[in-house]
Parts: structure tokens; C-alpha cells; sequence
């Protein structure tokens, strides 16, 4: 519990302080807010999947809904981004509900595809329904006048993404996460000691949509332009992965695996041609490395627990 | 009478596992029930704690019907169930299992549990000494945080019961609870067993094959055979039973221990 | 095989002061820092070709002693059609590297997505790889279009429809996103302006592979004419099956697939007769030098490409128009200057690209076509240039 | 008209039953879904490519020679990248299977550019007429090689003792070690299988879906939509689920909207998954307490 | 015949054994007591191979076969029952039979071992096809047993086969284990019901944390006070069984 406080909280000093380091350098801070709003993402991923082993591949979906209704709710209704925020994650929630409710009948593979059967007809029916969201042209959003400039609207997100930590770190910490987390073990035990499994389910997918519609709603403000483009398969699928790398049922493992998988396309991105192939291999060279992710680097106590994981696997 | 049976069937595709059978339990027994493998136990316990719908008949418990109701009311209704072949929630801690058995009591809201407000957290602790007085009972607190998965099954058998009686249920429904233990540890159990029903008082129904914890603390026996009651009565009344010697018992053998 | 390694864009050794004007960002005294972003993965990764094209195309102006002394150097970011990434791209083109002007960046949204943003900063952007009216409609005092407008095309396709192939009616067919939707639109507003039938609609998601249900609705629609708003792959898919359930129309297509790509795709019977535009010249006049040189120059340094491809013709015709701006700016390389000197091309004809035009306010650059048509496995010019006023 | 969809839905359904076998075939004995699976078939077309127009090779020359390959690419994934994380947990290997499917097609992009080629039929291109219906020489190969192929591998699954060892590993490696099964060699080889049915796949759909490397992208969605679909488990389920989705999406695109075919051929796996949640033809399994 | 000396072994970096050394002559029945977490079932692992061994070595038949894969110990027929069953779930209960024969190739042997499983168990023929998983625990328990005795062991190592068994299928299984003994097999047998155990082996060792405590021949365990009161449940307890 400490090391992880310890941890959270180096991380955020470095991120407020992030800013002046880069000299204000809008670019430095734009990747910066890409990785916070993925983080989030991939906080809100792990909250579903490693800590509640509910498998989603399509949660890229959840992020275009956020952005989207913040986008409509900013160009058609002229809603205030204060409103627009929460209501951003409501939305998306009632989605991730309503995910949830046949999700709840399914579980490995199953839900697999029907979380990517999700994630790939949401952008679809964005394109499809071109009145209400632009269709391919997509659509522009402004940052709101409070925070206009990337530097405040990147303040903002951090604190925002700050709170949205403490949040998942409490309910992982009481009855809901210890049910979530039963729910992966055992589902058997875990209703025999009275855990509704299926309502546990779907509040888990409905928690877990809402700080994604949150992030969606931060990355249509972040990034000025929404598309269908952004959000593919091909971004649930690297979520995924940025959980997997950083370490499942791990919070500081989501952050990392969001910090690695932002950066490196970044960097890679002066390869023309290779960017894909070297983000690969950075993902294949960390799973056979440190096959329980980052974070095992990090914690002592995993390197113990990563042994015993293989005996343990051996017995099935 | 605290749980009653009557008429249960389950069966399986073309397989009748459980066949009429009627059981009643009163309060403050220990109950055992006993039969060869594959008489149909573990089934009726399953049913008792509703993870199976018997295909006819009903099970009332204290006097209500037990069939309408969820899985997941069933705890709340005061029945706990172990497991045959321990079911813990193998990547939580000890404490963390148990604290899961008292998922029903715990009433924060998702959003005080969020927030982690003062209530919330007066519950937690008071739900983490219960634990702890659990943890001590079963002379297990050095091991409150690690991992059940790295533990002995023995004393994995012990946080399975510990998880499922830290609720303080009117009925516990044990499977098989010392298998896979050596005599010391059975007689341990058995005393904790009797400790339960005498000073916490939990009726006990209890399924198990080792007969020196059976003969020893059950007040009543019933005996199964292919899914029917084949007889019920006394520890002494079963023993000599010749139906039940011959189903279960075996002959007793003359050398045993000499 | 392009990208350059690093820039010190802020090295100012032995700074001659050539003029008095001090020059904009990603300009030194022996060198000119121009960058673009193409996907080189993901989905449109075919598009990459294009940053090997203008690679080539600075590496032969550079061999010829560069622009007014100062070599280009070209620096290319893997955006992987990802509009957010676009915009990281754009920002670092223009903040961390400070190139000088921007260069034939893909992708109708991505583009469409940093266009607040490059405005605001006022950099050049010369030849959009995309068509769509957003980026000359109205005129942007920054971005310079090139390649023939999808609206004016589309326009063109209808006309000619109608003049030449005295069609009744017509068919389209479309890819469902920002490109096939802004032909679509264009032709069935000019169809309707000349009467003629629209007899079926129909469209597909960029990475559909199965088109028989496509084919068989156009096959029963039976109009005269197809258009096939479509990027290569499903175009000959689309052709193939409805050749194969034995339709029969005219089939004109989209500048963006008219190459030999098509023929090896869909196969020389299936392409016999079909149409197209062109808005790059075709390589067939081998003497003349210009072309002479591109084949050379893409042979030398994209040999597993084939230099007839109309990506590459088009990215070719993209760094020419750029170079010939700067070529026109001489020694005053401000962004101010460039826009100016820019606006100085008055129907100039390139190896490629001709007729382009820009002034304050038209920034289409070329509108004008030739059709053309595949005979015998060939793509061969059969009209003269057709020009549209926008 | 229908006749004709029904015809084209079939014709797409047996490609992404065909492509879905050797996704299967990994499932079954390693419960890892590969990612890799439609890249790795993409890799072996374009070798198969180079020995048809780099060496000139005859058709089903390069066809065989470049299956002899994929075996061989396929036993190499398994030891180099595979092998070394069994212990680990299946979602981490699943995202390992992931990053080889960017560099697969990263690789292939880098060696051979994104530009679509054409690629050869297996067979000459006929096409027969009956009663307004047109259907190729080649559909109905490609039909019958997929079906030859589950039915080999159903077979072999059912009644052979290397095919009962192969379910063995899947459910219990340590427990299937102690039945003397040589668990590594049984993986290793599955993989190897398992890119010579992609080596097929990916060369009897490549001239569908032209070469280049996302040749596989759309059909690897489909694909691995068909196994779920039909239980994931069950050969049988890979082809009752391509053909279905085939059809119904032919049926969609058809009469409905070509546009949100994909969008109500996933509602309709999510309607049959409600359903029936292990798949058409998925056993489910309950564990027992 | 198979001999460990000095077997060291780890979980991680912890250790499960320490220095064992253990023999099982041809024909006999050695078995291995201990308390919870003692190491026994290490030690049969580190025999099948599924735990590696860390120093020492292992000889059976005068081959050293320390570093072998667990499928060429299963070559040698030396098989080895788990401890908790592990059946193959999603096998029926003649796939997990007939897997258990994997390596074998003697058609006619193999059928004739079914059959006789079939009658030591009659109930597993009347479960044939169904899922292993949904048996009730003690038909899992005789499938497990059966299926390494589908193995034609020449060394049957058996973890706990007592486990879950009804008291009459109890002695059944131990009469089993002398049959199979007599027609052959040597057996080491780890069992917490220790008083049979002893009834039937010849030779005993009792581990403690990861070491030998204690061996000898199985009447001399037998007799012996400390033993008796802590695994014995005492001289009384016979008395009180049933
Ligand atoms: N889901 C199921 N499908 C088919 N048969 C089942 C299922 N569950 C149980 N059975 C069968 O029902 C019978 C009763 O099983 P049950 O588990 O109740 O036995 P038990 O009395 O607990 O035996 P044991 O003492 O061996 O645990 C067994 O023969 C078992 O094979
Ligand atoms: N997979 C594992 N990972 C880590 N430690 C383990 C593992 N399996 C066993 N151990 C540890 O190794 C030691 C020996 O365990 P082992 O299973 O051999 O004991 P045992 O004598 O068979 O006990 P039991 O009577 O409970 O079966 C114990 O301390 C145990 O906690
Ligand atoms: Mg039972
Ligand atoms: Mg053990």
C-alpha cells in the first residue's frame, strides 16, 4: 500500500511539474495529455479486466462515446464543458450498462467478441449517422474558455485524471473492488458469499465506461477534432496491451503501460515505416521479459509471486 | 426445525442424482450426511445453497421457501456453504477472502466507497476486526496477508470455513471439511466444529467420508445411497446399520490400528 | 529511405546576411527544412509511398545543387492515419523540428484536424494529398491545394457521361467516407443539374472484401454508365465480380486508381474499356527530358515500385510545385514571401502537374483532367484536357 | 437475386471458415487466441508470391513449397515467442500473439510496400450459369478444401490419441506432462499446423482480397467472428459460422444497408451469444462445486 | 531400484526440499508421511519432473535420470497420481482413461487394463461419457486413479488417493494398490491416513519441513510413540473410528 502511494505520488509531482520541464513546448504537452487521457483509459480497462477478469476489446468504443456526446452536447446544444464533463461519463456509463447487461452471460473469448463486436460497430454507426455526428468529416470542439491554452487544459486533466485515480484506488480498496476482484477468482464462491454476480458485472462495465467517457470527453477538448478514425479496433486492442505491459490488477502497471505505449510511437515515429513493427517489438520484448508486466520491476514483491505463478500454472 | 426437504429431485439428462429424498434438520444439531461417492451430496447441498434447482419438490428454511430465492440472497438469508475442493479466491489475500464474506453486511454506498467517507470507512474497520476475531479463532492471523494461494491446503480448508461462517450464519453447510487433513488436524476441526455450534450457534450440516470426525461429533446422521435416504438416526443406529455397511461402511476391519 | 536524422535548425554558422529580411523557422543558409507526416502503417499505409517519392524527388534536386544554393531536407512522421496523432505530428513538425513549410500530408480528416492549428500558425502548406473542398473553399491564405478537386471531378465524370456517353442514367458506387461521400454528393447534385438518372446508390466501408451484394444491386439498377468512387483494391474487386455476374455498363474511375495497378488487380479483360482521369501527364512521351527524369530518378531509388504508379506520379507533381516556390522566393524565405511567390504560378506546367494556377484567393491549384482508358492492358489518354471552373 | 447473395454470402463465408480453422486449432490445444494468426498467413502468401514470380515457379509448386515453410515459420513462432511464456497468464500471451501480428505486419510492409498485387487463382477461372446464378470454379474449390480440411481435423481431434493430447494440454499442462504427452513438441507442432492451414487461407484468399500486407485485416475480424460463432471449440462451428455470416451479411448488404452489414452481423453474434452463450455448437461445460 | 539422493528443490526462492534422499526397491511399497505443507507431494513432483530438481540426483535402474523431461519418466512407467485429482474437465471420462494410455501401443493390454479399471470401479463405466467435471468428487478421485493406473506403471506414485473416497471404496483402493504391487509395481504413497498407509508398506519416511525426519521399516513406524501420537491419532484411536 505504500510503495503504491509512494509511487502515485511521485508520478503526480512529476506531471504538474511536467510543463515547465518541456519549456511549455505545445507538443511536449499535447503527448503528455494524450498519455493522462490514456492512462485513464487504461486505469479504467484494468479496473474491468485485470482486476474484475472481464475481457474487453472494444473499449476504444466507450472513449468515441465519451468524445462524441461531449461534442454534440458542445456543438448541438451548447451545453458548458462543466456539464459536459459528467454528463460525458453518464452517458457513456448507461452505455457500458447496457454493454454490460448480455456481457453478463458471457465470459472469456465470448465477451471477447462481443466487446469487439461492440467496439467495431460504434464507429460505424458514427459514420452512418452523419447528422448527429459528422460522419467522416468529424467534428471540431474548442476548449473551454476557462482552459483555453494547452498548458491550462493540460492542468486540468492531470488533476482530473489525479481524482479519477483516487477514485479507482478507494473502490478497489472496499467492498466493491473485493467483490470485483472475487468475481475474477471464483465466480461460484463469489455468489455463494453473496455477491450478485451479474449486477456486479455490469456495474463493473458501467464504472469502467464512465472514466472512459470522461477520458473520451478530455481527449475531444485535448485533441480539438474528433473522427472515426481514432477510435478503431486498433486502439482497444493497444489499451489492452498498455495493461497487459504495465502489469494487470495494477494501477501504477495501467500508468506505465499508457506512458510506454504512448511514447513509443513517438519516438518511432522518425522510422517512417517501422512505427507499427517497433511498437511490436517493445511489446513482445516485455512480455517475454517480464511476462507480469512493468510493474514487476518496481515491486519487490512481485518478483516472489511471479515465480510462484509459474508453479502455479503448471498445476492448471 | 430450521431446514426441512421434502420430495427433492434433481436429475441430470437421463441421471437422477437426488430422488425424493426428504431431510429435516433442527436447530443446533450437527448434522451429517454420509453415502458412497456419487450418492447425491454434494447435489443436495447445492441445492440448499441454490446453485441447483431441484426438478420437483421444496426446501423450506425456517419455515421460508428457499427455492424463490437467488444465489446470492441465500447468505443473507443465514446459510453458508464451504466448498468440497476449497473454492477461495486464490489471488486474494486471507483477510481479503474473508472480508468478501461479509459482502452482504457491508452496506456503503459505491459512491461512499469511492469517496471513501467517514462511514465507509468506520465500516471497514469494524468489518476488518471481525475478520481478525475470525483470524484468531482459527489461529490464523499470522497469515492475514498473504496470498491463499501460497498456503497448505489445510489451512486453506480453514479460511474456506472461516469465510463462510465470519457472516455468522444460522446454518453452515460443510463439504467434506477435513478432507485431505492428517488426524491432528481432523480432531483440530472437529473441536472447532462443536465450538461453532456451541458458542456461536450454527447448525451444522455436514458432508464427509471421514468417519472419526462424524462418529465423533454429529448429533444425527443421514445415509444416502444413489440419491435416496437409505437411513437416517443416531450415531449408534447408523453404525450398526447393516444396509449402511454394507452401501458404505465396509466390513470394519479387525487389525485397524494394532 | 527518407527522413532525415536530426536538425539544428537554429545553427547559425558563418551566417552570410544574404538579406536583410531575417528568414522563417527550418531555413539556414545551406539548407531548407520541409516535413510532412504520411501513414506508413495502419490502415491507409499505401499511402507511404508518397514520403519515398518526395525523398526522391529533394534527392534530385539537391544532386542539382539545391534551391538558390540551400539543400532540402525532408522529414516524414509515421501518423498512422490517426487524426490525434496527426495532430502530435503536426505540432512537432512545426514546433520541435520547425520545418519550413508542410508538404503533401494525407488523409482528409487528419488533415482537417490540424488545419485550425497550422492556420493559426500561418505555416505554408503546399499540395494536401486529398481532394476535398475544405482546404480551398474558401481559400486559406496558408494552404495551397493541387491535385484536381473530388467535387470538380466528379463533376467532370457527369458531363462527360452525359456528352460523350449520352447515358440515361448512371450507377455509383462509393466508398463510405470522406472521400467516396464528397464524389457522391458532387455527382448526384450534377446529374440532377443535367437529368440524367441516378439508378443506384451503393456503397461500401473501406475495409469490406466481399462486393457481390454491391454488384449484383448495380447489375439489376442496369444504368449506363458506373462511377467508381473507390480506391483501388475494392474498384477491381467491385469490377471483377460485376464483369463476373455478366453486367455490362460504362465504368468510369477515379483519378486515385487510374494506373496498372488496376489491370494486375482486376485483370486486363475486366479493365478493357473502362475510363478514368488523369490529372498527372502519363509517362508514355518517354523522350520528353521531364519525364525521362522522374523514371530515372524513381527508378534509381524506388526500384521494387513500379514509377507508373499515380501515387507516385502525383508526389512527384507535389515536391515540384513546392521547389518551384521556393525557387520563386530566391533569398527571402519567409513564409510572407513564399505565399506571395506562390501566388506568381499562372498556368505553369510541371514534369507532372499542369496548368496550376494560384492567386489571393483560388487555391486549387490544377483543375483540369484528361479521360483516359485502359486498351489492351493499357492506360491511354483519349481526350484532351478538360478544365472545370470551380 | 437472392440466389445470387446467397451464393456470394457462401463464397465469403468459406473464407473466413477457412481462415478461422487454424485460429481454432491454436484455441484448442493453448487456449490463446492468436492475433497473429491472419499475419502470419499474409507472410506465407507473399513467400508463395515470390516463388511465383520471383523464381517462376509453377503454381502448386510454390503453393506446396511455401506450406513446407510456413510449417516451419510456424514451429519458430512457437519456441522463439510462444514457448517462453506458457507459464505466464493467457491475456499476456494473447497480447504477445498482438505485438507479433504489428510486427508480422510491420515486417512485410517493410520488405515487400502496401501496395495491393494481384495474386493467381488456384484454379482456372470458370464460371458456371444456372438459372441466374453465377458461381466460379474456385468458390467451390475453396468450399470443398475447407470443408476437406475441418472434417480432417474433426476427425483427427475425435479419434486419434495425439488429437485427445492436444485437448489434454489445453486444460491441464502440468496433468497432461504426467500422461507422458510431450506437451512442448504438441504445441510446437500445432503451431506449425496451424500456419499451413493460414499458409492455405491466406493463399486461396489472396486472390479475393488482392496481396498486401492488411490483405488479411477484415477477413482475421470475420474470421475469428466465425469460430466464436459457431463455439470456437468446434471445427464444425467455424464453418456453420462463416457460412452464416456469409450469407447474412451478403443478405444485409443486399436488402438492408452494405454500409452497417458489419454493424448487424456483430448484433446478430451478440442476439446468438444471448442465446446461447458458449456458441452454435459450443458444449458448455459447467464446473462443478 | 529408483533412488533420490540428496534432492533439493525450490518453488521460486522457496524451498520445498531439502537434501531427501528416498529409495524404492523393486516391489515394494514405501510410503511418505508428513504434515500439511511437509513436502510430500514435492517430492513425487521432483520424481515426474514436474518441479525441477535444484542439486542432487535420481537414479532408476542404474540410469540417472535427474534431468529428464516428465514425459520420458512416463516412458520409464514411472506414473505418478496427483494430489487432487486433476482430471481433464473438458475430457469425458473415457477420453481421461484413455489418455492416461498415451504412450502405450499395446492395443490388446490396454483394453484389458479398462476393463479392469471398469471393475474396480464399476461406476466410472456407467459415467463414460460423461464430463469429468461434472463427477461428484469421489468418482473423480477413483477416474484419477484409474487413469494412472492406464499407465501401466512399473513405479505408481500416488498422492493421497484416499482423498474424498467413501470408507468402503477407502479399503478398496488400498487392496488395489497391494494387487497391483503383487503383480509388480513398486509404489510410493503419500497419505494422510497414515495408520493404512503403514498397514500396507513396507518401509516408511516421515518428512518434516522439506526433510527427512525420520525412516524405517513400516512396523517400526508403526510402533514408535512420537509417530503414533502425532500421525496415529494415538494407540486409543482405532478404537473410536467407527
Ligand atoms: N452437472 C452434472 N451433470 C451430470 N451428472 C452430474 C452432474 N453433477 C453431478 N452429477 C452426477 O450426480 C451424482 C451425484 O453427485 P454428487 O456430487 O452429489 O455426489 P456426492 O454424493 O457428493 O459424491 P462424493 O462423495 O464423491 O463427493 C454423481 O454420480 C455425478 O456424476
Ligand atoms: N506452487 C507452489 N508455489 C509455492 N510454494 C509451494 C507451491 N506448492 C507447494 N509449495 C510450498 O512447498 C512446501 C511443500 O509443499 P507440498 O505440497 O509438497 O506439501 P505436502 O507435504 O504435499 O502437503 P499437503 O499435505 O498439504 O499436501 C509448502 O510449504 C508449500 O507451501
Ligand atoms: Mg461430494
Ligand atoms: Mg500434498
Amino acid at each position: 500500500m505504500k510503495i503504491k502511494r509512494l509511487q502515485i505520488l511521485f508520478i503526480s509531482i512529476l506531471l504538474l511539474g511536467y510543463p515547465l520541464l518541456v519549456g511549455f513546448s505545445s507538443y511536449f504537452i499535447y503527448v503528455a495529455g494524450l498519455f493522462i487521457i490514456y492512462a485513464i483509459m487504461a486505469m479504467s480497462l484494468n479496473l474491468l479486466t485485470g482486476f474484475g477478469g472481464q475481457i474487453s476489446i472494444g473499449h476504444a468504443a466507450f472513449l468515441a462515446i465519451g468524445a462524441y456526446t461531449t461534442a454534440i452536447l458542445t456543438l448541438k446544444l451548447g451545453l458548458p464543458f462543466w456539464l459536459n464533463l459528467p454528463l460525458s461519463g453518464v452517458i457513456t456509463a448507461i452505455v457500458g450498462f447496457l454493454i454490460g447487461l448480455p456481457a453478463v452471460r458471457l465470459s472469456g473469448h465470448f465477451l471477447a467478441i462481443a466487446t469487439l463486436a461492440f467496439g467495431l460497430a460504434i464507429p460505424e454507426i458514427m459514420l452512418k449517422w452523419e447528422g448527429l455526428t459528422g460522419g467522416f468529416a468529424g467534428l471540431f470542439i474548442e476548449k473551454p474558455s476557462l482552459f483555453s491554452s494547452d498548458t491550462s487544459f493540460y492542468y486540468f486533466t492531470t488533476v482530473i485524471a489525479l481524482i479519477i485515480t483516487w477514485l479507482i484506488l478507494n473502490l478497489l480498496k472496499g467492498n466493491f473492488g473485493r467483490a470485483f476482484v472475487a468475481i475474477r477468482e471464483s465466480e461460484i464462491a463469489a455468489e455463494a458469499m453473496g455477491v450478485n454476480v451479474s449486477l456486479y458485472k455490469t456495474l463493473m462495465f458501467s464504472i469502467s465506461a464512465f472514466f472512459t467517457g470522461i477520458a473520451g470527453s478530455l481527449y475531444a477538448y485535448f485533441v480539438g477534432f474528433i473522427s472515426p478514425h481514432d477510435f478503431n479496433m486498433n486502439i482497444s486492442l493497444i489499451v489492452l496491451a498498455m495493461i497487459v505491459l504495465g502489469g494487470l490488477a495494477s494501477i501504477t502497471g495501467s500508468i506505465l503501460g499508457a506512458f510506454i505505449l504512448t511514447i513509443i510511437p513517438q519516438v518511432a515515429d522518425r522510422f517512417p515505416g517501422f512505427t507499427i513493427t517497433i511498437t511490436g517489438a517493445a511489446l513482445i520484448l516485455t512480455i517475454l521479459f517480464l511476462p507480469n508486466g512493468l510493474i514487476s520491476l518496481f515491486n519487490y514483491k512481485w518478483k516472489r509471486k511471479k515465480t510462484e505463478n509459474k508453479q502455479l500454472s503448471l498445476e492448471g | 426445525m430450521l431446514l426441512e426437504l421434502k420430495k427433492v429431485t434433481v436429475s441430470f439428462g437421463g441421471l437422477t442424482a437426488v430422488n425424493n429424498l426428504d431431510l429435516q434438520v433442527d436447530e443446533g444439531m450437527i448434522f451429517a450426511i454420509i453415502g458412497p461417492n456419487g450418492a447425491g451430496k454434494t447435489t443436495i447441498l447445492n441445492c440448499i445453497s441454490r446453485f441447483y434447482t431441484p426438478c420437483s419438490g421444496q426446501i423450506s428454511f425456517k419455515g421460508e421457501n428457499l427455492l424463490t430465492k437467488k444465489t446470492h440472497k441465500v447468505l443473507a438469508s443465514g446459510i453458508s456453504r464451504s466448498f468440497q475442493n476449497v473454492e477461495l479466491f486464490s489471488k486474494m489475500t486471507v483477510l481479503d477472502n474473508l472480508l468478501v464474506g461479509l459482502h452482504p453486511s457491508l452496506k456503503s454506498s459505491l459512491l461512499s466507497n469511492a469517496f471513501k467517507t467517514k462511514k465507509n470507512k468506520q465500516e471497514e474497520e469494524a468489518a476488518k476486526e471481525i475478520a481478525f476475531e475470525i483470524l484468531e479463532l482459527f489461529d490464523l492471523k499470522h497469515h492475514a496477508n498473504e496470498e491463499v494461494r501460497n498456503l497448505p491446503f489445510g489451512i486453506q480448508k480453514m479460511i474456506d470455513i472461516g469465510r463462510a461462517i465470519i457472516s455468522k450464519p444460522k446454518l453452515l453447510l460443510l463439504d467434506e471439511p477435513v478432507a485431505g487433513m492428517n488426524i491432528e488436524e481432523t480432531k483440530k476441526n472437529a473441536e472447532l466444529i462443536t465450538r461453532l455450534r456451541d458458542e456461536f450457534g450454527i447448525t451444522i450440516l455436514m458432508i464427509e467420508h471421514d468417519m472419526s470426525l462424524v462418529m465423533n461429533i454429529s448429533d444425527r446422521i443421514a445415509v444416502m445411497d444413489f440419491g435416496k435416504k437409505i437411513a437416517e438416526g443416531t450415531v449408534t443406529e447408523v453404525q450398526n446399520n447393516p444396509k449402511v455397511i454394507e452401501a458404505y461402511l465396509g466390513e470394519v476391519q479387525e487389525d485397524v490400528g494394532t | 529511405a527518407c527522413g532525415g536524422t536530426n536538425s539544428s535548425t537554429t545553427s547559425t554558422k558563418n551566417a552570410k546576411e544574404k538579406s536583410s529580411v531575417k528568414n522563417s523557422q527550418g531555413v539556414t543558409d545551406d539548407e531548407i527544412l520541409i516535413g510532412g507526416w504520411v501513414p506508413q502503417s495502419g490502415p491507409a499505409a499505401q499511402w507511404g509511398i508518397l514520403a519515398e517519392v518526395y525523398q526522391s524527388y529533394f534527392n534530385k534536386v539537391n544532386a542539382d545543387g539545391g534551391v538558390n544554393g540551400r539543400k532540402l531536407k525532408y522529414i516524414a512522421i509515421d501518423d498512422e492515419y490517426q487524426p490525434s496523432k496527426t495532430v502530435a505530428a503536426a505540432k512537432k513538425l512545426v514546433e520541435q523540428e520547425k520545418v519550413f513549410a508542410i508538404l503533401g500530408t494525407t488523409g482528409t480528416a487528419h488533415n482537417k484536424a490540424v488545419k485550425p492549428y497550422l492556420t493559426q500558425k500561418g505555416i505554408p502548406v503546399v499540395a494536401v494529398a486529398s481532394g476535398d473542398s475544405a482546404f480551398v473553399k474558401p481559400a486559406v491564405k496558408n494552404y495551397f491545394a493541387l491535385q484536381t478537386n473530388y467535387d470538380i471531378e466528379a463533376r467532370i465524370f457527369s458531363t462527360y457521361a452525359n456528352k460523350e456517353l449520352k447515358a440515361k442514367s448512371v450507377g455509383i458506387f462509393y466508398q463510405n467516407d470522406d472521400y467516396g461521400i464528397v464524389y457522391r454528393d458532387a455527382a448526384v447534385e450534377e446529374l440532377n443539374k443535367l437529368g440524367i438518372k441516378v439508378a443506384a446508390q451503393e456503397s461500401y466501408n473501406p475495409t469490406d472484401v466481399d462486393f457481390s451484394a454491391q454488384a449484383l444491386s448495380m447489375k439489376k439498377a442496369s444504368p449506363d454508365v458506373v462511377f467508381l468512387f473507390a480506391s483501388p483494391k475494392p474498384a477491381a474487386s467491385f469490377l471483377k465480380e460485376f464483369d463476373k455476374i455478366g453486367g455490362s455498363a460504362e465504368r468510369m474511375l477515379t483519378y486515385t486508381s487510374a494506373d496498372s495497378t488496376m489491370i494486375d488487380l482486376a485483370g486486363a479483360d475486366v479493365m478493357e474499356g473502362v475510363l478514368s482521369t488523369t490529372w498527372v501527364k502519363s509517362l508514355k512521351d518517354k523522350d520528353n527530358p521531364l519525364i525521362k527524369e522522374y523514371v530515372d530518378q524513381i527508378s534509381k531509388d524506388i526500384p521494387k515500385q513500379d514509377p507508373n504508379s499515380v501515387f507516385m506520379r502525383s508526389a512527384w507533381a507535389y515536391a515540384q510545385v513546392l521547389v518551384e516556390g521556393l525557387k520563386r522566393s530566391g533569398d527571402n524565405l519567409t513564409w510572407e514571401n513564399f505565399i506571395k511567390q506562390m501566388e506568381t504560378l499562372k498556368d505553369w506546367d510541371g514534369s507532372l502537374a499542369y496548368n496550376v494556377t494560384y492567386t489571393s484567393d483560388y487555391r486549387y491549384g490544377q483543375t483540369s483532367v484528361k479521360i483516359s482508358q485502359f486498351k489492351g492492358g493499357e492506360l491511354v489518354d483519349i481526350s484532351d484536357v478538360i478544365k472545370y471552373e470551380p | 437475386m437472392a440466389g445470387q447473395i446467397i451464393i456470394g454470402g457462401l463464397a465469403a463465408g468459406s473464407l473466413y471458415a477457412l481462415a478461422a480453422l487454424g485460429l481454432i486449432l491454436i484455441f484448442k490445444t493453448s487456449d490463446i487466441v492468436n492475433f497473429a494468426q491472419g499475419e502470419m498467413a499474409m507472410l506465407i502468401t507473399f513467400i508463395s508470391f515470390t516463388f511465383l514470380t520471383v523464381t517462376k515457379l509453377p503454381y502448386f509448386v510454390s503453393f506446396l513449397l511455401s506450406l513446407v515453410i510456413a510449417f516451419i515459420f510456424g514451429m519458430a513462432v512457437e519456441r522463439i515467442f510462444m514457448r517462453p511464456v506458457q507459464k505466464a497468464p493467457i491475456l499476456n500471451q494473447i497480447i504477445l500473439t498482438f505485438g507479433l501480428y504489428m510486427v508480422f505486419r510491420g515486417v512485410a510492409g517493410i520488405i515487400w510496400g502496401y501496395t495491393p498485387v494481384g495474386f493467381p487463382e488456384a484454379l482456372p477461372n470458370k464460371h458456371f450459369n444456372y438459372v441466374g446464378i453465377t458461381i466460379t470454379i474456385n468458390q467451390i474449390f475453396i468450399f470443398v478444401v475447407t470443408t476437406i480440411l475441418m472434417l480432417g481435423f474433426y476427425l483427427f481431434f475425435k479419434h486419434t490419441k495425439i488429437g485427445l493430447a492436444m485437448r489434454a494440454s489445453s486444460q491441464n499442462i502440468a496433468t497432461a506432462k504426467l500422461m507422458g504427452i510431450g506437451v512442448s513438441s504438441v504445441f510446437t507442432r500445432t503451431w506449425g499446423i496451424s500456419a499451413i492451414l493460414g499458409g492455405i487461407a491466406g493463399i486461396l484468399i489472396a486472390p479475393v482480397t488482392f496481396l498486401d500486407p492488411n490483405m488479411m485485416g477484415e477477413v482475421g475480424i470475420k474470421a475469428f467472428a466465425a469460430a466464436i460463432l459457431g463455439g470456437f471449440t468446434s471445427l464444425p462451428g467455424a464453418i456453420v459460422g462463416g457460412l452464416l455470416i456469409g450469407v447474412f451479411e451478403g443478405l444485409i448488404a443486399g436488402y438492408v444497408s452494405s454500409e452497417l452489414k458489419s454493424v448487424f452481423v456483430f448484433a446478430l453474434i451478440i442476439l446468438v451469444l444471448y442465446v446461447k452463450p458458449t456458441g452454435i455448437l459450443g458444449e458448455k461445460i459447467t464446473k462443478k462445486v | 531400484m529408483l533412488e533420490l539422493k540428496q534432492i533439493s528443490a525450490f518453488y521460486g526462492n522457496i524451498q520445498a526440499l531439502d537434501r531427501i534422499s528416498i529409495q524404492i526397491p523393486e516391489g515394494s511399497i514405501v510410503t511418505l508421511l508428513g504434515a500439511n505443507g511437509a513436502g510430500k507431494s514435492s517430492t513425487l513432483k521432483v520424481i515426474s519432473q514436474l518441479l525441477p530438481i535444484k542439486s542432487g540426483t535420481m537414479v532408476y535402474k542404474n540410469e540417472d535420470i535427474s534431468n529428464l523431461e516428465p514425459n520420458e519418466i512416463v516412458k520409464r512407467r514411472i506414473i505418478h497420481c496427483p494430489e487432487n485429482r486433476q482430471v481433464f474437465p473438458k475430457l469425458t471420462v473415457e477420453e481421461n482413461l484413455i489418455i492416461g494410455s498415451y504412450l502405450r501401443r499395446d492395443k490388446d493390454q490396454i483394453k484389458k487394463d479398462l476393463s479392469d479399471i471398469f471393475s474396480y470401479f464399476p461406476i466410472l463405466k456407467e459415467r463414460l461419457k460423461q464430463y469429468a467435471s461434472t463427477l461428484s468428487g469421489g468418482e473423480q478421485q477413483m477416474l484419477a486413479i484409474g487413469r494412472a493406473l492406464m499407465g501401466n506403471p512399473k513405479v505408481l506414485l500416488l498422492d493421497e488417493p484416499s482423498l474424498g473416497l467413501a470408507p468402503i471404496i477407502v479399503n478398496q483402493i488400498f487392496e488395489i494398490i497391494q494387487e497391483i504391487n503383487r503383480k509388480g509395481t513398486s509404489i510410493l504413497l503419500v497419505e494422510q491416513n497414515a495408520n493404512l498407509a503403514l498397514r500396507i508398506a513396507d518401509y516408511g519416511y516421515i518428512l518434516e519441513n522439506g526433510r527427512i525426519g525420520l525412516e524405517g521399516r513400516a512396523e517400526f513406524l508403526r510402533n514408535n510413540d512420537e509417530i503414533s501420537k502425532y500421525y496415529l491419532g494415538g494407540k486409543s484411536h482405532a478404537a473410536n473410528l467407527y
